[in-house]
Parts: structure tokens; C-alpha cells; sequence
């Protein structure tokens, strides 16, 4: 279904897409949302704003958005099920498309218990796979959420979802995303990958069932800045798998922030090897400013314009 | 089971501090067996509340007493005539007990000995689980008879997250991640197609989302 | 009975249990043998006199045993069914019924004789006791030492003395005679190069257990005796007085390397000092069931050090530190010395002499080293029909093995007596009991002055002026001695006056005085639980000696308690339940069978259950038994016998599908459908031989089992018949990681095979290698013959374990000697592997079945190690054979019959009654919380009816469950909560 | 053995160390106890296989909830003994007796109490 999104004219015309991710603030001010989009506005074709990511309260991802739409960089909003209940989300969303957004991730979303306000209440009265789904039903037959018709101005969002290949099971996780192009995702970004070979697998799998054919999958990469960040990856975030070679080339590195950035570019260059991946998804958490650099030096740059 | 766990003394001891003579009720349903609210732990509680009165130069009188349940009328009735003379009620039983203790003595200060955690059962003696979200609209015939709504801390119904590895929850390398545990079972089952299904929204309208619930059946109803 | 150590006591006990009258004859004062001296048992390591003492009560309380101490059985006459036993009865210079054993006598005599209990490291006086449990509870004269003075006499506020007491002759008529006179200890001195006697700090270790008793004379502290000091370094010397062909004790006594292990481990936890145990050893011979691990604890955790080596002297280091130098061989022949502070010699068993003379006397077969010599495969006979032997005079034993063979001996000499069961004993008839319910509670307080135990220091008057007026007293009096005869006669006299409802005497110690003060109130028409003690004596008098005044305040705090508590007592009644007079055994071997005929033979009807097509189980493999005993015609006997028998009912081919009841009332259902009603369960489900993974075993036909090669020869394979070469593996799968323990058997058969290989072949080179060689008790012979006749035995160590490599169909065995200390290579034509003895496949669900513990090794798990090694803590549930453990033919038959023995102390009663004061459940508040299921060790609580139920018969009496009940439903009988808090209120009332 | 020890102590006998019963505990304070210990088999060789360790599982709840309620746990321990150490039981008496004189008599013997009434459990 067509939408007004770049994003989607380019990958539906075969372009290998690549999306960077800007972490809203702890505090009130755009200024440095601003700044990283002006940074990367050449060199990515969209860029996600999280919502409130490891559930830790920032600017808000629609507000975000905004500041980057004036930038002249399109946005990706993520929403996820934790701190809405279908009625706030619906409202949030009509109001994101009013202000022109046209790219939405939808995902589950990271448990409070980790973020700064661990007593509050969570919500999930819906999950990611049912937001996907009534987001789409709301976009192609122009109902809400509770089936109640929309008489005109139906939002028209370019849907996307998340995967990752390193949770388990395993053998389910193709399995899931499959459910979650069934509910209507059309676009997914992953995980970030440090195991390529467990990635391999999951993509053979991915592509046994012809998911790569209905769906466009954007691999997930992050810059590492040091061994302990790898390390902390490796053992503290549930669902990451992070090979031991890894920690150890940054270990032995004179130049850590050096070395992650050379892993990262020979990440995305095997990446464009592996049949059905149809882009890559660059996480430089807290890092925006060395994107640039990794999509550069990965032949990646300039990015394709399209009308 | 109702599983409860008692407050700290010291916390109890607080809410009945300007009182000379309380009266305090165990019950002996789920509160008994899950060892937090029987005559036992009623009388050490009332015990231990006398010795910190007295250690304070301000004596304190008790009733003790064990309700058959605290939560049908019929048997805290009984009560009145101890409820008389005391100044406070401490109920050992889960937040029905007090209340409906509240509500039968209604001029009476009521105060409750127990944090009422959660609907479970019994792992092994001392070891207490959670089962049940009370939800209203039971799905456990659609996920192998294990409960996401209260079991995965996003109480997804389309699971497993992403967060989800080595069969654990995001939270806590403690807590099994439910759907792992579904998946498992409807594999073993030969169901996992079911699981391709898309399981639509819940109607949380049945939980207490939608108000303060009740049951009635009229055909058991008297009079 | 002839010997009133634990044999004799559990003997007596099972026989009179099972309907019989028993005499128990004790030469010295008073029955309790060796085990009282004992500090710490292995492998529990159990306070020795804890476990005891409650049968010592036990055995001199029973109506139906009755007790002859200072006595000696000089004759015994006639034949089996009808003896004629002559006892020389030793005159004691006190009256036993009279004494009180309050001890006066004692602190009056003048005379100080080396104390023979503590090994004359103590002192007594020469009117004694020999130890404060002991029974009868009666001092002694020493009759060499006493100078007559008349202190005693004077003393004895009873007027038990009587210094013209003379010998007398007693003639029994019995019908069975069970020989238990124990052992006597090895006399070192005659080893003169150990210098015992010489050198202070040699000691034996008995005298060593009395250094470390509690109960000893330096109250448990690790001392030298010589200098009071504490040792830093002690070293035991192992086989002093076994394994030494030079002074005919060949044998060896198989419990010295247990007990020095425990000693060493016990002195290190005694020691306050950091302390180095040494054991300088031959071979460790840790072969029983829980000893290896122990063993191994002793050695990689607790740091006692062990050294295979020959011991060639002590000598003194000659400073007055009189520390002693230890000159020995190491294995490789290398010499070295080394200081010790203290040595212990591990000083072997030897039968007691004055047996010697009684078999001869009677014609009874001893071996050449003086032990009986047991009737081939029945584990407890003898060459005379109807006397029967047990204990460490059949050959050395530890404990457990005693016990068990005592409770065969019993089980035997009740199926030689079966018609005669239940026609000399007898019950105490009592008058009905008073129905006091409703009444007001009158107590009445008699408080004794036990002599001038407690009068001298406790003010008795006074005490029983407080008790006059406490509530509920009706009447307090003062006694001198409670427990005489006239006091018991005026106690009940005086229940009878004043209407008394409740009983309180104060005086000793309820341990030993509250059943006899129960059945004085029980005889006076009152239930025993409405009767209730205080100790003022152990508790004040004794204790607080110095102190009159605080002692006697203390006692009268003590009544004001047990009064408080009096008036809250009810009464209980025994609950009775039929039983079953039916056995079910499961498992259809040599024991099962054993047990099976035992039991059939006393007149119970017995199933037994063999999963097999056939019975016999793995004896069916044996061809010989280790004495050279022809197994398979005993086989075939058995069988015949148990198959032919009226009594027992075969069920083959089957198994049990599930059981329910208790003891007295099991149901058990089989896997072919029937249903069996029985009312004790025996399980003796055997072993099996393991399938080694190791030496080639399965991959060269000719590497064979231990059986597999027996059963080899005795078919006259030609691959035996031929062959010039043969190797002995031993430990193949026992004593390695998986499976810890030791197999037991296994060196002994491999030894007697090697012999028969010899014997086939003198010219065949036999070799045997090994870990240890443990060949305990009289198997050592064979082991020294073996040696004798060429067969080389070389030890290997399991971090170099033998190599078996086939070579092109030759079979190349390489093993490092471990005097040589470079590799042998062997190539054998046969291999022999003494594979280990693993548990039956069953155990598993029959231990769920029965709710009936394993151990961690898969067999199962007794009751108690050393005083119950057949019973399982559930009642009328009991274990025999290779279920127990791995052990030979001859001890699975003793334990077999050892089995029937104790079921027939449950078959022998026509109702069971429960213990005294049972656990109980107010079932309309129970709210069926599982807590008293989860945590009875007995099985006794279970859910019924939505509410908790607890069986009584099973419930023992400990309250665990009572202490944990939530909502207080369940109360142990005569210690309710509220018995206990009505006492500390009364005591910090005033009166 | 007739060995000495301190004359202030009270002895309530049980048939196992498991019977005890936290309330029992309690109620010696409040009756005027200055400390109480229960004296059990020697771990591992309960004559009732498991009752003294459920006693010191009891014994140490209760510690707890009288530092808790500020009486301190102290005054309450568990020892375990066999029978056949007289000696150790002296010892244990006198290092019972010293520590209670340490911490002096319980103040609850200064403060009166306040009443209790048991109601029977309603049917």
C-alpha cells in the first residue's frame, strides 16, 4: 500500500536503505536533536526517534520528529505499547501524521524496570504485532482500533516492526516476524548484530519462507566505543548476543573508538552481501556524529534522491 | 490461593499506636496456607505487638481470635461482641478480610497485618508463585494452559519480545519467560501453529479495567 | 542370652517382642558390653551412649527379659527345644532391688580402684557403678579392694549392702541359646618393639575412645594422660594384633581402620590446638556401607594423613616431653622416623576367653583363632542345633553387622521355638482407668529426698510446704526414696485417699524413673499421662551443691512449673490397631527366600513377589560361596523348600503397582492384579552385577565379569582351560567418582578365584591387581594362601589405573608396580574385572512407592546406621540383602534373617499401640496446608476428608508438626503450647 | 557428673527440640524471662531426623523478630548438645548466664503488662 514516505519509494525501488537512530534528550530543549539532524540529513535516508528507549524518560518521539521534519531529514517514530493504552496511542498518532510524519516502528517496547522511573505503572494493553495490525486496518479500511469507520483523514503511516534474531527461541523468531508482516509490517529493523553467523542462519531461514519478498528487512548495526561497552552488551542486555572476538579486538586495540568504527563498516559491508536484506540500520547510540564517517567509508554514500 | 505476606511489625504497630486494646483476626483460608495469617502467626503477631508496648511504657491489651474465612458475613458476625471493646481491629486475612471486617464494623478503626500479593500456588513449602492475573476472560486454552496475561511482565498475548533469551525475561534472570515456557509446551503439544495466529486485543472491559467486578448467579441465588 | 552387650540386648529385645521369654546372662555388672566406652560411632558419628541408652531402658524394663549381671553360664545340657543352661551367679555385695544408685555408698568408701570402664585411666571407688547409664541401676563391690570398713553400709540409706552375700548356681530351661559374649581387645604388650606398658604415651585405642568420651575421665578433653597436655601430633598404628601370623591372629579384626579414621577425625574436632592425625596402614579397609566416603572425607577434607607402610618401633625421644619416635618402611622399602606426641595402637578383637572353656565344655566348633565356626550358609548357626551365635564372637564385626546378626539369631531361635511362642510371657493386667472428665483437677506432690541426694542440699520440707499451697494441691508429702517399693505401695494408697486426679513427684530423672512412677499411678486406676515429673536432683541438688539455698528455690520453682502443667494434663489413651499376620518380600533371591522361609516357618503367611520368571536371582551366577560353600545344591534346597512351603505364596514374574496402610495394615496391589493384605513389608530386591565400560570389557571375549569368569570355570571353558596367564582387575566401577563406595566382595572372591585358577593350574602365573586388598575378618587366610601359592598381586593407584590394550588378539595388560615403581606389562589369556555391585533397577520406584528413603549410591537407607540396619524409619517397612548394600552370600542371609526377626516383632502382637503421646489433629481447624505432611520424616500426617489425619501408629512423638501447624490444629499429647506457657507463667508467679 | 553450674536457670522439658513453638518463646519473655536458649541433638543426629534444624530455623525467626521489636535477639539462642555432654551444657548455662547479665535483666520485667485474651476459633 502506498504511503507518502521516502523511505518506502526507496526501498520499494530497490534501494539499499540506510536509517540512522537519534535518541531524544533528557530535558526540554531540540537543540541537539537539531544538530545531529542537520548532521546526517545527507547521509541517511531516515532516521528513528525513540520513545523513551530502556524506559528512561526523554523528549517525546513525536515532538522529536517535528524538529527533524525541519531539518528536511524524515523521521521514523517509534511507538511502543508500554506507556499508552489504545486510546492515547491512536490520539498520539493521528496528531504525529497531522504534523507530517509518515514512517511508524512499532514495538513492545523496553521494561520500566531498568529505566529511571522503575515504580511506575506499565501498560501493554495492546502488544507490538496488534498495534502493527490496527494501525494497518486503520490506514486500508479506515477504522479505529475498536472498529468504528473513519469518515475521512485516515492516517497513512509506512508501517514498520522490529526482529531480533538473537532472543529466543530461535527457530520461533522467523517464525514471529513472519506473524508481524501477516499483521501488516512492511518494513523491519533488527537488533544490532555482532554475531553475523547466527544472523545467516536466521536470514536462510527468512528467506526459505520468502519473507524477504513480502517485507524489507534493515539490518541493525552499532559502533562500539570500548571493550566495556561490548562487555556490558554482552552480559546486561537481555536478547544481544555479542561474540567474545569482538570484546577482544577491542581490547587489544590501541584505538578502541577507532577499531569499533572499522568493525562496524566490515559489518555493513558483509551485511549488503546477504541476500534479502534490503538495508542497513545504523544505532550509534549516544555516537550520532561518527554515522557520517561509517556510511562513507561503507560505499554507501552519496544516498539516492527519489521524487 | 490468595498469597499473603505480612507488613513489618513495625508498620503495623504504627497504625494502632493510639490504641489501648485492639482486637486481631486471623482467618483460616488461603492466609493460613500459605502460613502468613493463621492462629500461629495471629498470636505471635499480637505477642510481639505487646512486648514493643510494654518495652514503650504504654501496655497494650489484645484479643486474638482465627475466623473460619474472613470473607463471608456469616463468619465475622461472631465478632461483635469482642469487636465492642477494643479500639482497633487488625485483620491478618487479605484485603477482603479487612474490608469486609471495614464494612461489618464500620465505626471501628480497621487495619490490615498482610500485603496481599497475588493469586498462586505453592512451589515447594515457603515458596510461593504467581498463576493468575484474574483477568476475567481466560486464554490459557490458547496458550498451552500457561498464563502470558500475568506470567510475561509486558503481558503480551503475541509473544515472545525480543527481550526474551535463555528462556528468561528481560527483567530478571529469575523469571522464566512465559512465552519460552508456551512455546515449549505447544511444540511438545504439536500446536505451534496455533501460535501463528495473530491473538487479537484483549477486552481488559472483563478485568477490573471495567470497574469493580461482580458475580452473580441468580440460579444459586436464595430468596 | 549368654552376653549382654548390644547382641544380647537386641537379641533379648526382638525375642521378647516376638512372644518369648528371654534370660539374658551378663558376666560383668551390668549389661551395655563395649559399646558404652565408645565415644563417637562411625560413620554417623553418633554420641555412642545417646543411641544406647534408650534400649538399655528399654531392656531392663521389658516384662519378658529377665537379667542375671555378675553371672556366667558354665553348662549348657539337652538338646535343641529343651537346654538346661547352669548359671554360676557371682555374689555382688548389693541388692540390686533395693539400690537406688543414688550413690552415697560411693562418696563414703574409702578406697580408690582403677576404673576398668575407662580402662584404667580413672578411678572408682571400690563400691561402684560401672557407668552412670548403666542398668541395673545398681552399685557393685569390688570385693579384691573392699576392706570391709562398713563405710558403705552406714552410708546406704536403703540397706542394699550386704557384704555375706555368696555365689550361687542357677538352672535354666530354655529352648534356644543364643552365644553373644562379645570380644576382649588385643594386649599390645606382648608386641614389645610398640612398647605399650613401657612408654606412657602409647595407648590403646579403647582407652584412646575414653580420652575423647565426654562421659570419660577428662570429661572429653584431648589430653595426654601422662602430662595433662594437649597433643599436637597423634599417630594410630594400624593391624596390632591382626595380620600377624607370628602370634596366630592371621585374621583380620575388619574394624580397626573404621574406627581409628573416626578417632583421628574426632580428635581433631575435640582438639582446641590445630592437631596432625597420622595412620600408618597396611591396607585401608573401609568396606562398609558408608565407610569409603568417610574415608575419603577423612583424608581429602578434614586433612588426616594416611601412610601404607610397616611399622618396625617406637621408641621414646628421651627429653620429658617422653614423645615418642616412629621408625617404619614406606612402600618402596625406603625407612624414615617421625615424632609423635601421642601413639595410638589399633589393637584387634579377640574372643573373650571365658567362652573357651563353655565350648568345649559343650562341644561347640571353634576356628583355629578360638571364634565360633558358623554353620556353612545360614549366617547365625552352629554345629549344635539350637544354639545360635551373633556378635563379634562369630568373627570381628562392627556394630551394625552385630545388631543385624543379633536380630537373626532372634529371628532363628523364634522359627526353632515357633509353637512355644506366647506361652511363658507376660502382660501387666492393670485395674480400669478412673474417668476424672469434668472434675476439678487434685494434685498430689510427693517430692523424694532421694537418700540425702537431694535432701542434703535441696530444703525437701520446705519445698513440699510451697507445693501445699500451690492451686489444685490436695496433698504434698516427702519420701525418702520415691522409686522403694513401700513408696510406690503409700503412692497409691494415698491416690486412692485424697481422690487424687493428677501426680507430680519430684526427684530424679524422668529418663529413668518416669515409667516406673507411670505404671505405680496406672496401677492405682489413673491414666499415665496424668502423671508428671520434676527433676530436683540432676537439676539442683547435683548442680548447685554449693548453693543450698538457690538449689532449693530452684526446686520449688521447678514443682510450681510441673504443677501448673499437671493441672492441665489429660488423659490419653494408646490407640490399637489389629494385625495383618502376613509378610509381603519383595524380591525372590537367597535373602528374599530367607526371609520369606523364616517368617513362613513362625506361622505367618508370606507373599513373595519376584519379578523374574523364576526365583533365585543373581545367586543363581554363584557357583561357590567364599568358605568354598557348594551354592547351587543350597539353591535348589531353598527353592524347593520355599515353593513347597504351606505358608508362602509365590508371585512371579511380578512387581508391586501400588501400596497403602501402615504397619500392621499394608494393602499392596501387583502388577498382575492381585491384592495382598500383610501387615509388614521386607524389601530384599538385590543387586546387579555392573556392565564395565572399562579394560575391553564386550569388545575380547576373553575379558570377563568376576561371575562371568566363575561361571567360566566351573564350566571348564577352554579359554580358562588353556589359559597360562590370568589377570585379577579389582575395583572396576566401585570406589571411582560415579560410584563411591566399595563393592565389598569383590577382594575376597577375586582372591579365591585366583586360588582355584592356581589349583587348576599351579603352573598359571595369576595375577591380581589392586587398590586395597580387603580382605576382612577370616578371608585374610586366603589372602595370606594366595600369597603363599605364588599369586602376585600388584597395586596400582586410580590416577594410574592398569592399561588393557589388545594387541593383534593378544591381550597386553600394563600396570606400574608399586614397589618398583615402573611399568609391568602383562600379556594375560584371561582378564577377570571385579566389577562393582550396583543397585537393583527397581530401588528407584519402590523407595517412591513405600516412601522410603535411598542413599546418594541408589541402595537403601536404614532407619539408623548402627542400632536399626534393617529397619526403615516408616514402620513394619524393613530391608534386607544387596537393597541394603553390597555384602556376601553368608551376610545377606544373616541379614535376611536379621529382617524376619524385627517383621516378627510386628507379626509376634495381635494389636500395635501407638507411643504414648502422639501428634493430633483438631481437624475442624485444619485447613489441610500440607505443612505436617510435607515435614513428618514418618510418613504419619496425611489429608483425608479435606482435613489432616495423622496416623499414630506411625507418629513417634517429636511434635515437629505441632510446632509448625499454622493455625495451631495440631497438638502433640501431654506438650500442648499451652502446658509450656502455663509453666513459665507459673514460674515468674508468686505463690 | 554432678558438675556445677550457674543456679538461675529453668528447665522445660520437650520431647524434641522441633516441638517448640514460636508463640511458647514469646510468651517466656513476656512472662518475665530474662533470656531462654532450647537446647537440642546435635545437628545431624536428631533421634527425630530433622527437629532440632527445624528448631534453629524456628529459634532464628524469632531472633529476628525481637530485634525487631526491640527486646533484642540476643536474649534468645540455640545450642545443640547431646546428651551425653554434661560438661557442655554447663558451659552453655554459664555463657547464657553471662551474656543475659551483660544485656541485664529484660526490661520487661519493669513495664506491667498488658492482658491477653484467647478466643476460641469461631465455628
Amino acid at each position: 500500500m502506498k504511503t507518502e514516505s521516502k523511505l518506502q519509494k526507496l526501498l520499494d525501488s530497490g534501494h539499499f536503505a540506510v536509517t540512522a537512530e537519534i535518541g531524544p534528550p533528557k530535558h526540554a530543549s531540540a537543540h541537539g536533536i537539531r544538530h545531529h539532524a542537520q548532521m546526517l540529513k545527507d547521509y541517511v535516508d531516515a532516521t528513528n526517534i525513540t520513545d523513551c528507549q530502556t524506559a528512561i524518560v526523554r523528549l517525546s518521539s513525536i515532538a522529536s520528529a517535528v524538529h527533524i521534519l525541519d531539518c528536511g531529514l524524515e523521521p521514523i517514530v517509534q511507538m511502543t505499547c508500554r506507556d499508552r493504552n489504545r486510546i492515547a496511542i491512536q490520539s498520539d498518532l493521528l496528531g504525529a501524521y497531522s504534523l507530517g510524519v509518515r514512517n511508524l516502528l512499532c514495538l513492545s517496547g523496553d521494561h520500566q524496570k531498568f529505566g529511571n522511573e522503575p515504580s511506575a505503572k506499565n501498560v501493554y494493553d495492546i502488544d507490538s504485532i496488534q498495534l502493527i495490525y490496527l494501525m494497518r486496518r486503520m490506514r486500508d479500511e479506515k477504522l479505529f482500533f475498536s472498529g468504528e469507520p473513519i469518515k475521512e483523514h485516515e492516517p497513512r503511516f509506512f508501517i514498520g516492526a522490529v526482529a531480533n534474531p538473537f532472543a529466543d527461541p530461535f527457530e520461533f523468531r522467523v517464525a514471529r516476524l513472519e506473524k508481524k508482516v501477516e499483521a501488516g509490517a512492511e518494513f523491519i529493523q533488527t537488533q544490532c548484530i555482532f554475531d553475523m553467523e547466527r544472523f545467516e542462519r536466521f536470514m536462510e531461514m527468512v528467506r526459505e519462507r520468502g519473507i524477504h519478498e513480502r517485507v524489507h528487512i534493515l539490518a541493525g548495526v552499532t559502533p562500539l566505543k570500548s571493550w566495556r561497552a561490548a562487555k556490558y552488551l554482552q552480559t546486561s542486555v537481555s536478547g544481544m548476543i555479542v561474540p567474545d572476538d569482538i570484546v577482544e579486538r577491542l581490547k587489544k586495540a590501541d584505538d578502541p573508538k577507532r577499531e569499533g568504527i572499522e568493525i562496524c563498516i566490515e559489518q555493513i559491508k558483509h551485511i549488503r552481501t546477504i541476500p534479502g536484506v534490503h538495508g542497513v540500520h545504523i544505532m550509534a547510540i549516544a555516537w550520532e556524529e561518527v554515522v557520517p564517517e561509517i556510511v562513507e567509508r561503507s560505499g554507501l554514500y552519496p544516498r539516492p534522491k527519489v521524487e | 490461593m490468595i498469597i499473603a505476606q505480612q507488613k513489618p511489625i513495625k508498620d503495623i504497630a504504627a497504625m494502632i499506636e493510639d490504641c489501648k486494646k485492639v482486637l486481631l483476626v486471623g482467618c483460616a483460608g488461603c492466609v493460613t496456607v500459605c502460613l502468613s495469617g493463621g492462629e500461629k502467626e495471629t498470636e505471635v503477631l499480637a505477642s510481639s505487638l505487646r512486648i514493643m508496648r510494654r518495652l514503650q511504657g504504654n501496655p497494650l491489651e489484645t484479643v486474638t481470635i482465627t475466623a473460619t474465612r474472613q470473607c463471608d458475613p456469616e463468619y465475622i458476625e461472631p465478632l461483635e461482641n469482642l469487636v465492642k471493646d477494643v479500639d482497633a481491629i487488625i485483620s491478618l486475612a487479605c484485603g477482603v478480610g479487612v474490608q469486609y471486617l471495614a464494612e461489618r464494623f464500620h465505626d471501628k478503626w480497621v487495619v490490615p497485618a498482610q500485603n496481599t500479593m497475588f493469586v498462586g500456588g505453592s512451589r515447594t513449602h515457603g515458596v510461593w508463585e504467581e498463576r493468575c492475573g484474574l483477568c476475567g476472560d481466560c486464554i490459557l486454552h490458547r496458550t498451552g494452559g500457561i498464563c502470558p496475561i500475568i506470567r510475561c511482565s509486558k503481558s503480551i498475548l503475541n509473544g515472545p519480545c525480543g527481550g526474551s533469551q535463555y528462556g528468561k525475561c528481560e527483567i530478571s534472570k529469575d523469571v522464566d519467560c512465559a512465552w519460552q515456557l508456551i512455546y515449549d509446551r505447544m511444540k511438545a503439544l504439536g500446536k505451534l501453529d496455533k501460535l501463528m495466529e495473530i491473538q487479537p486485543p484483549k477486552d481488559w472491559s472483563k478485568s477490573r479495567d471495567g470497574g469493580p467486578r461482580k458475580a452473580i448467579r441468580e440460579d444459586v441465588m436464595i430468596g | 542370652m549368654v552376653g549382654g552387650g548390644i547382641a544380647g540386648i537386641q537379641a533379648s529385645l526382638d525375642l521378647a517382642e516376638s512372644g518369648y521369654l528371654v534370660y539374658l546372662v551378663e558376666s560383668s555388672p551390668a549389661i551395655g558390653g563395649t559399646m558404652p566406652m565408645l565415644d563417637k560411632t562411625f560413620p554417623t558419628n553418633d554420641c555412642s551412649m545417646c543411641i544406647l541408652s534408650p534400649k538399655l531402658v528399654e531392656c531392663g524394663r521389658h516384662l519378658n527379659i529377665k537379667t542375671y549381671t555378675c553371672a556366667d553360664v558354665v553348662d549348657i545340657q539337652g538338646e535343641a527345644g529343651n537346654f538346661t543352661v547352669t548359671i554360676r551367679q557371682r555374689p555382688r555385695y548389693v541388692h540390686v532391688d533395693k539400690c537406688k544408685g543414688c550413690g552415697e555408698c560411693a562418696e563414703a568408701c574409702p578406697i580408690d580402684v582403677p576404673s576398668e570402664f575407662d580402662q584404667g585411666i580413672g578411678e572408682h571407688k571400690a563400691i561402684y557403678k560401672p557407668y552412670a547409664q548403666a542398668f541395673p541401676n545398681a552399685y557393685v563391690i569390688n570385693k579384691e579392694h573392699c576392706i570391709e570398713c562398713g563405710a558403705c553400709e552406714e552410708a546406704c540409706q536403703a540397706g542394699a549392702i550386704d557384704h555375706s552375700m555368696e555365689e550361687e548356681i542357677i538352672e535354666l530351661n530354655v529352648g534356644a541359646v543364643v552365644l553373644c559374649p562379645g570380644f576382649q581387645k588385643f594386649d599390645p604388650s606382648q608386641l614389645t618393639y610398640y612398647g605399650y606398658g613401657k612408654f606412657p604415651n602409647v595407648l590403646t585405642s579403647l582407652e584412646f575412645e575414653r580420652i575423647l568420651s565426654a562421659s570419660g575421665p577428662f570429661q572429653g578433653h584431648l589430653v595426654r594422660p601422662y602430662d595433662n597436655k594437649e597433643p599436637r601430633r597423634i599417630a594410630w598404628i594400624q593391624c596390632v594384633g591382626s595380620r600377624n601370623c607370628r602370634i596366630d591372629h592371621g585374621y583380620c579384626s575388619s574394624v580397626c581402620c573404621m574406627y581409628a579414621i573416626k578417632e583421628a577425625v574426632i580428635a581433631k574436632e575435640h582438639s582446641k590446638e590445630p592437631l596432625e592425625t597420622t595412620i600408618f596402614y597396611m591396607d585401608m579397609r573401609t568396606y562398609g556401607k558408608g565407610f569409603e566416603k568417610y574415608y575419603n572425607r577423612a583424608k581429602d577434607e578434614l586433612g588426616v594423613r594416611f601412610i601404607r607402610s610397616r611399622v618396625y618401633d617406637i621408641t621414646e625421644v628421651g627429653d620429658e616431653s617422653k614423645n615418642l619416635r616412629i621408625r617404619y618402611a614406606e612402600e618402596d622399602g625406603t625407612i624414615r622416623e617421625e615424632e609423635f606426641d601421642l601413639v595410638v595402637l589399633s589393637v584387634g578383637l579377640e574372643p573373650s576367653p571365658e567362652i573357651a572353656e563353655l565350648c568345649q565344655k559343650v562341644g561347640l566348633e571353634v576356628n583355629k583363632y578360638g571364634f565360633a565356626e558358623p554353620a556353612p550358609l545360614t549366617g547365625v548357626g552352629t554345629n549344635k542345633p539350637g544354639i545360635f551365635i551373633a556378635g563379634a564372637f562369630s568373627a570381628p564385626k562392627d556394630i551394625p553387622e552385630t545388631v543385624m546378626q543379633a536380630s537373626a539369631a532372634a529371628g532363628a531361635s523364634a522359627s526353632l521355638l515357633a509353637e512355644a511362642r506366647n506361652t511363658l510371657v507376660k502382660e501387666k493386667e492393670f485395674p480400669p482407668e478412673k474417668d476424672f472428665s469434668g472434675e476439678p483437677p487434685r494434685i498430689g506432690v510427693f517430692v523424694c529426698h532421694c537418700g540425702v541426694n537431694i535432701g542434703s542440699v535441696v530444703n525437701v520440707p520446705e519445698v513440699v510446704e510451697m507445693a501445699r499451697n500451690l492451686p489444685n494441691v490436695v496433698y504434698a508429702g516427702e519420701y525418702l526414696y520415691a522409686c522403694s517399693q513401700d513408696s510406690q505401695a503409700s503412692m497409691k494408697q494415698i491416690i486412692e485417699e485424697y481422690g487424687l486426679n493428677r501426680v507430680v513427684v519430684a526427684s530424679c530423672s524422668p529418663r529413668t524413673h518416669k515409667p516406673l512412677f507411670q505404671e505405680t499411678v496406672r496401677e492405682a486406676g489413673l491414666n499415665r499421662a496424668l502423671f508428671e515429673m520434676a527433676n530436683i536432683r540432676d537439676q539442683c541438688s547435683w548442680v548447685h551443691m554449693h548453693e543450698p539455698d538457690r538449689a532449693t528455690e530452684k526446686a520449688k520453682d521447678l514443682v510450681k512449673m510441673v504443677v501448673a502443667k499437671a493441672a492441665l494434663l489429660e488423659p490419653v489413651s494408646q490407640i490399637v490397631a489389629g494385625v495383618t499376620k502376613a509378610a509381603l518380600v519383595i524380591g525372590g533371591g537367597v535373602t528374599g527366600m530367607t526371609s520369606a522361609l523364616s517368617l513362613a516357618d513362625l506361622g505367618y503367611r508370606v507373599h513373595l513377589v519376584e519379578k523374574e520368571q523364576q526365583l533365585g536371582g543373581v545367586a543363581r551366577r554363584i557357583r561357590q560361596g567364599l568358605k568354598g560353600e557348594e551354592v547351587q545344591p543350597f539353591l535348589n534346597d531353598l527353592v524347593n523348600k520355599v515353593l513347597s512351603h504351606s505358608n508362602i505364596e509365590v508371585h512371579l514374574g511380578a512387581e508391586v503397582q501400588t501400596t497403602a496402610g501402615y504397619v500392621g495394615n499394608f494393602v499392596t496391589t501387583l502388577t498382575n492384579g492381585k491384592e495382598l493384605q500383610h501387615g509388614v513389608t521386607i524389601i530384599a530386591t538385590g543387586g546387579e552385577e555392573y556392565k564395565p565400560a572399562e579394560y575391553l570389557y564386550g569388545e575380547s571375549e576373553r575379558v570377563f565379569t568376576q561371575l562371568e569368569l566363575e561361571e567360566a570355570l566351573d564350566k571348564g571353558d577352554p579359554r580358562i582351560e588353556n589359559g597360562k596367564t590370568f589377570v585379577l582387575i579389582q575395583c572396576v566401577g566401585s570406589r571411582e567418582p560415579e560410584r563411591p563406595y566399595c563393592s565389598r566382595v569383590c577382594c575376597g572372591k577375586s582372591v579365591k578365584l585366583a586360588l582355584k585358577l592356581k589349583e587348576k593350574n599351579p603352573s598359571a602365573s595369576v595375577f591380581v591387581l589392586y587398590r586395597d586388598i580387603r580382605t576382612y575378618g577370616f578371608l585374610e587366610d586366603y589372602y595370606q594362601e594366595a600369597r603363599r601359592k605364588g599369586v602376585i598381586f600388584i597395586r596400582y593407584t586410580p590416577e594410574n589405573k592398569p592399561r588393557v590394550e589388545n594387541e593383534n588378539g593378544a591381550l597386553k595388560v600394563t600396570v606400574t608396580d608399586h614397589v618398583l615403581g615402573v611399568p609391568v606389562v602383562i600379556s594375560a589369556d584371561v582378564i577377570g574385572l571385579a566389577a562393582a555391585i550396583v543397585p537393583s533397577s527397581s530401588n528407584r520406584k519402590l523407595s517412591q512407592l513405600f516412601k522410603v528413603p535411598l542413599n546418594e549410591d541408589g541402595f537403601f537407607l536404614e532407619a539408623h546406621m548402627k542400632l536399626r540396619p534393617v529397619d526403615f524409619t516408616s514402620e513394619g517397612i524393613f530391608m534386607a540383602g544387596l537393597a541394603h548394600g553390597p555384602k556376601n552370600l553368608e551376610e545377606n542371609i544373616a541379614q535376611a534373617k536379621a529382617a524376619a526377626g524385627r517383621a516378627s516383632t510386628v507379626l509376634g502382637k495381635d494389636h500395635l499401640e501407638s507411643h504414648g503421646m502422639v501428634a493430633v489433629v483438631q481437624q475442624d481447624k485444619c485447613a489441610a496446608c500440607l505443612t505436617c505432611v510435607r515435614l513428618c520424616p514418618y510418613n504419619a500426617p496425611r489429608i483425608r476428608n479435606y482435613a489432616a489425619e495423622i496416623e499414630p501408629l506411625l507418629c513417634q512423638g517429636c511434635g515437629t508438626c505441632a510446632g509448625e501447624c499454622p493455625n495451631k490444629a495440631i497438638t502433640l499429647q501431654g506438650y500442648k503450647d499451652h502446658m509450656q506457657m502455663s509453666m513459665s507463667k507459673a514460674l515468674f508467679e508468686e505463690v | 557428673m554432678r558438675l556445677q553450674y550457674s543456679s538461675n536457670i529453668r528447665i522445660i522439658e520437650m520431647p524434641c527440640s522441633g516441638t517448640i513453638d514460636h508463640r511458647v518463646l514469646l510468651q517466656a519473655f513476656e512472662d518475665g524471662a530474662d533470656g531462654v536458649f532450647v537446647a537440642g541433638c546435635m545437628e545431624g543426629d536428631c533421634h527425630f531426623q530433622k527437629g532440632n534444624y527445624r528448631a534453629k530455623k524456628r529459634v532464628n525467626a524469632v531472633k529476628k523478630l525481637l530485634d525487631e521489636i526491640g527486646l533484642g535477639g540476643d536474649r534468645l539462642e540455640m545450642y545443640n548438645l547431646s546428651a551425653a555432654m554434661g560438661p557442655r551444657f554447663a558451659e552453655i548455662a554459664n555463657e547464657m548466664t553471662e551474656r543475659i547479665r551483660q544485656l541485664g535483666p529484660s526490661p520487661l520485667r519493669k513495664n506491667k503488662a498488658g492482658t491477653s485474651r484467647k478466643e476460641g476459633d469461631v465455628a
